[in-house]
């Protein structure tokens, strides 16, 4: 056990790697043995997960040096830096693995009857595979080169899996929007690693952190990284790719993009407070990310009021959500400089923001899977040739409410738990923050009021008189995302101290990330 | 309107970028080679390869490479996803 | 542990937030049973009643979703048509909002720097 | 094309084989490795697709057997990285032993194939995975755009 | 003034090159010369990586019999190697969609290809 545990943070990664490169040929031989494979691999990633994350909590820092002769050898001996890649899994890592680890066994589990009918289902498998294991790496991987390579591979999957339904044109627009967006976004993420480089002539990030000055080409590197992975999480004015590619992807990707898009907005958090960390001016890009906040919550619960099409109008939310985060952290980051303010609303700010991440990903999944089962029964997105749902499909409809409700922040549920942390903790900050907060989710609220009762009430239609239940595997996903938030909304302590504290601590805390690299080093 | 916003934003960050040019803190051929400096020194003993830059591809750096070989692999599945022969197309 | 108070001046305990749901509903209950008593399902006052109109098929008694808000979307006319004609679904113009927010963002650190 | 652009074709194919083979399995003494000699190979592939017509060059390269050289020359490569977590994960555990194990003396010397650990192995690996995959998205682009699709 | 220019023209020159891609992929509405633009951003990031390892009278960083010197750096050269097949793998797939899109609407005018917009 406690060598699997030691080699924990690389079998997550390189697992799904490995059954991703295994699927093409077992899927030759037999669908249900790809299926178990597929799934049984990912359930013992999810297992791994959950050991790496209980060990990093309790025992601090987990450092895997790849290919030295001891996985903790970080520094080789003749010289002062780390040479090889290490990857570094900290508090905020296993949040985030946590996140992806959930959310992908609800997507597998989704795809299974969601995508009988479809073809090349072994090619489907393969890049769902890869997504994942993009995704598990860019929140693991502790250098910044390598962040960049997995960010290239979720993309990349991730726009192939957008395009899957090839039969419809929309789809394939979606998946080149997708493409070219990551790919302009890569590219400048790269050129903002090769400045890096050409300074320090280092790529890991505790050791650059440990070395960085914030000169003109650091600030430049910091612009660019800045605007790339905000563009990447589709904060406002950058977001108008991201309601064009999560309205038309099936359920199952929309809901793991979801995860692949807060994996940027880890990366963003990773390079803004460890690799810089103090030495930036705080407050004014604390000040910038909580501009591009408000603008996300405004710009995109106001688009999401008038939208037509049901998944189109979820994905408006997304970037209303996505919003609330990005205040959080934003006057995290704006007051990391003194530690009176961060103590008393600073870490709660960043707090509730972590907790947000994880409940967005839960209660937009469950809408998202919510609207792709309504898909897979009438065969249409548009609310306005909807109504009276909720005759036949009852369990469905109660999942899309308590999404909704969710969503918009209203108690019990887990969304009003982490947004008032957001809201009284950013009060403190800035008044005006929480009152455009709170008059968003009131608009949250009035946008899926409009969903549901325009696809689930009123009069039973003749034309979907025959609609059946989805099938029991789609609903056995959408449970799962139900119960969970059931869960968080009623013990919202016990979630906050176990997983969501030790990620603020880590955040917050840039000399231990850097010490478990360099050593004593400061 | 679009033009004139589009290159004001264009040739500000080019600006911006070669402002920063000028304040290159190593000049052109002699770049800061600390960690090169130690792979070039150890990778025969440590690689047993001649080719440095294979040892760092493969072995230095190997799990770039991994992640490079899977890059490659999801756009070859990628792109034989897309252009499969799929069912028979129905308008949208 | 189901509790939540991080700041100090106040907390949230669903717990809590649940017993008063619980305590709420039964007092609307007991409001409710004292209503009329003689209203039954199945029978015609269960009916829709159009001053003895034809009642319309299920189309047409159906609100569309796209006619919600009206009022709404009334009062921010010129928010909305600015707002709408900026996300036209062109891949380019996605482009320039990128570089525009970098240059933005470029310049504030700038003249932050040049100030101090 | 022309019979005198098949049969060049032809001929050059051999040559284009045996140079790529070359880079790839000397990846770890000369410039090149599996990326560029996979991609010699695979161009000399796109070769034949522009002589004899893809039609022609799917009935002998036929996509199964491509997917299932891609997903083996994957397999290759990664199984090399895990055989060496019995330490950590990509040790080049081979450096010393009796395969490709060679130390090459420090400093300027001619070169020795039998060198590198696990180097050469992982070239293999990834020069198979690039021609497969590199001639399978040619393929399936030519055919696409030529009318018919893959199976 | 003169020498910083030249000291630092890699730079330089990837700043050109980054500008001439966003310039295409701004004002070019063509799919196929968007992914032209790609390329050449790509390629721009290449040159500034390669121009970055390299040192006054460098040789290529492989012991052979070769006169001795100081070898240039390998690591941007693995970078660059990555770099570049990660743009092949990209412009591939990119390029397979656009096919995808010409056949569904019959156009390659990013401006027709909007089914999604407000």
């Amino acid at each position: 056990m406690a060598t699997l545990i030691e080699q924990s943070s690389i079998l997550i990664i390189a697992i799904p790697l490995l059954i991703a490169f295994l699927t093409p040929l077992i899927g030759m031989a037999s669908k249900k043995a790809r299926n178990t494979v597929v799934i049984v691999g990912l359930a013992f990633v999810a297992f791994l997960v959950f050991a790496l994350a209980r060990d990093v909590i309790l025992n601090g820092i987990h450092i895997y040096t790849l290919g030295a002769t001891s996985s903790s050898l970080t520094i080789p001996e003749g010289t002062m830096i780390p040479v090889r890649i290490i990857l570094e899994v900290d508090g905020v890592s296993v949040f985030m693995g946590i996140v992806v680890a959930i959310v992908a066994l609800v997507a597998v589990v989704y795809s299974l009857s969601a995508m009988k009918e479809e073809t090349g289902q072994n090619r489907f498998y393969t890049l769902l595979l890869l997504l994942i294991a993009g995704t598990f790496g860019m929140v693991f991987t502790g250098d910044l080169f390598n962040l960049f390579v997995f960010l290239e591979i979720a993309s990349i999957s991730g726009a192939a899996l957008i395009a899957f339904k090839i039969r419809f044109a929309d789809s394939q627009e979606g998946g080149f929007k997708y493409i070219v967006v990551s790919a302009i976004a890569s590219l400048m993420v790269l050129f903002a690693i090769s400045l890096l480089y050409a300074q320090y002539n280092l790529l890991n990030m505790g050791a650059l952190a440990a070395a960085m000055q914030y000169t003109m080409l650091d600030r430049i590197a910091l612009v660019i990284l800045i605007a790339a992975f905000a563009m990447k999480l589709g904060g406002v004015p950058m977001h108008m790719w991201l309601s064009d590619t999560y309205s038309v992807a099936p359920a199952s990707i929309t809901v793991l993009l979801i995860t692949a898009s807060q994996a940027s907005m880890y990366a963003l958090m990773r390079i803004c407070f460890i690799l810089y960390g103090v030495t930036l001016d705080l407050a004014v890009v604390g000040w910038i990310i909580i501009a591009i906040g408000i603008l996300s919550m405004f710009v995109g619960v106001t688009m999401a009021v008038r939208q037509t099409d049901i998944t189109r109008l979820i994905a408006y939310n997304c970037v209303c959500e996505a919003g609330f985060m990005l205040i959080g952290l934003g006057v995290g980051l704006a007051v990391l400089g003194d530690r009176t303010a961060l103590s008393t609303y600073g870490t709660t700010a960043i707090s509730g923001a972590f907790f947000h991440m994880i409940n967005h990903a839960l209660f937009e999944g469950l809408l998202f899977l919510v609207a792709g089962a309504i898909f897979y029964r009438i065969g249409t997105r548009d609310i306005n040739r909807m109504g009276g749902l909720g005759h036949t499909m009852k369990l469905t409809a109660v999942f899309f409410l308590l999404g909704a409700l969710a969503s918009s922040g209203l108690p019990p549920f887990n969304g009003f738990a982490s947004k008032i942390l957001i809201y009284e903790s950013v009060y403190q900050f800035n008044p005006i923050l929480t009152i455009i907060g709170i008059l968003v989710s009131i608009i949250t609220l009035a946008v899926f009021v409009k969903a549901f009762f325009s696809a689930f009430t009123g009069a039973l239609l003749p034309k979907y008189a025959d609609i059946k239940e989805v099938p029991k595997t789609m609903i056995a996903a959408m449970t799962i995302f139900a119960v969970i938030i059931i869960i968080f909304g009623l013990f919202p302590g016990l979630i906050v101290d176990w997983i969501v504290r030790p990620a603020t601590d880590a955040l917050v805390d840039q000399a231990s990330y850097i010490n478990a690299i360099m050593g004593a080093i400061p | 309107m679009r033009q004139f916003f589009a290159w004001l934003f264009l040739i500000v960050l080019m600006v911006f970028l070669v402002i920063g040019g000028f304040e290159m803190v190593h000049p052109f051929g002699e770049p800061p080679s600390t960690m090169d400096q130690y792979i070039i020194d150890n990778t025969q003993q440590e690689a047993g390869s001649n080719n440095v830059v294979g040892a760092v591809v493969f072995d230095y750096r190997g799990f770039d490479t991994l992640g490079e070989a899977t890059v490659l692999f999801a756009a070859v599945t990628g792109v034989l996803l897309v252009l499969r022969a799929g069912k028979k197309k129905e308008e949208t | 542990m189901t509790l939540i108070a991080e700041t100090g001046y106040e907390f949230w305990s669903p717990i809590i937030w649940l017993i008063a749901l619980a305590v709420l509903s039964v007092i609307i209950y007991f409001f409710r049973k004292r209503g009329q008593e003689k209203y039954k399902k199945g029978e015609d006052q269960a009916q829709i009643f159009l001053c003895g109109e034809e009642v319309p098929a299920a189309e047409e008694r159906q609100v569309r979703g796209g006619n919600a808000y009206w009022g709404f979307f009334e009062t921010l006319r010129e928010y909305y048509d600015g707002i709408v004609r900026l996300h036209t679904g062109i891949v380019n113009d996605y482009i320039v909002w990128f570089v525009a927010v970098t240059a933005i963002s470029a310049i504030i650190l700038l003249i932050v720097k040049l100030i101090g | 094309m022309s019979k005198i652009v098949r049969t060049v074709a032809n001929q050059l194919m051999l040559f284009v084989l045996v140079f790529g083979i070359y880079v790839i399995m000397h990846g770890h003494v000369t410039p090149g490795g599996g990326f560029q000699g996979g991609a010699v190979i695979a161009s000399g592939i796109v070769m034949l697709i522009v002589a004899f017509g893809s039609g022609h060059i799917k009935n002998s390269l036929r996509e199964r057997r491509l997917s299932v050289v891609e997903s083996s020359g994957a397999l290759l490569f990664i199984v090399v990285a895990f055989a060496g977590i019995g330490t950590v994960f990509f040790y080049n555990f081979l450096v010393g032993s009796r395969i490709f194990g060679g130390i090459p003396p420090t400093g300027s010397n001619p070169g020795d194939v039998w060198t590198g650990g696990v180097i050469p192995l992982m070239n293999l690996g990834v020069g198979l995975k690039v021609i497969a995959g590199l001639s399978a998205a040619v393929l399936a682009l030519a055919l696409f755009s030529s009318g018919e699709e893959m199976e | 003034m003169a020498e910083i220019l030249i000291g630092n023209f890699p730079l330089v020159a990837a700043v050109v090159l980054m500008g001439i891609g966003l310039y295409i992929l701004i004002f070019r509405r063509n799919l196929i010369k968007i992914v032209m633009g790609i390329t050449i951003l790509s390629s721009s990031v290449n040159l500034f990586l390669v121009t970055l390892g390299y040192r006054t009278g460098g040789i290529a960083p492989i012991y052979t019999d070769a006169p001795e010197g100081p070898m240039v750096l390998p690591v941007v050269q693995a970078l660059t190697l990555t770099n570049i097949v990660i743009a092949v793998a990209t412009s591939a797939l990119i390029l397979s969609l656009v096919i995808r899109i010409y056949r569904h609407t019959g156009s390659l005018d990013s401006k027709k290809s909007r089914r999604m917009k407000g």
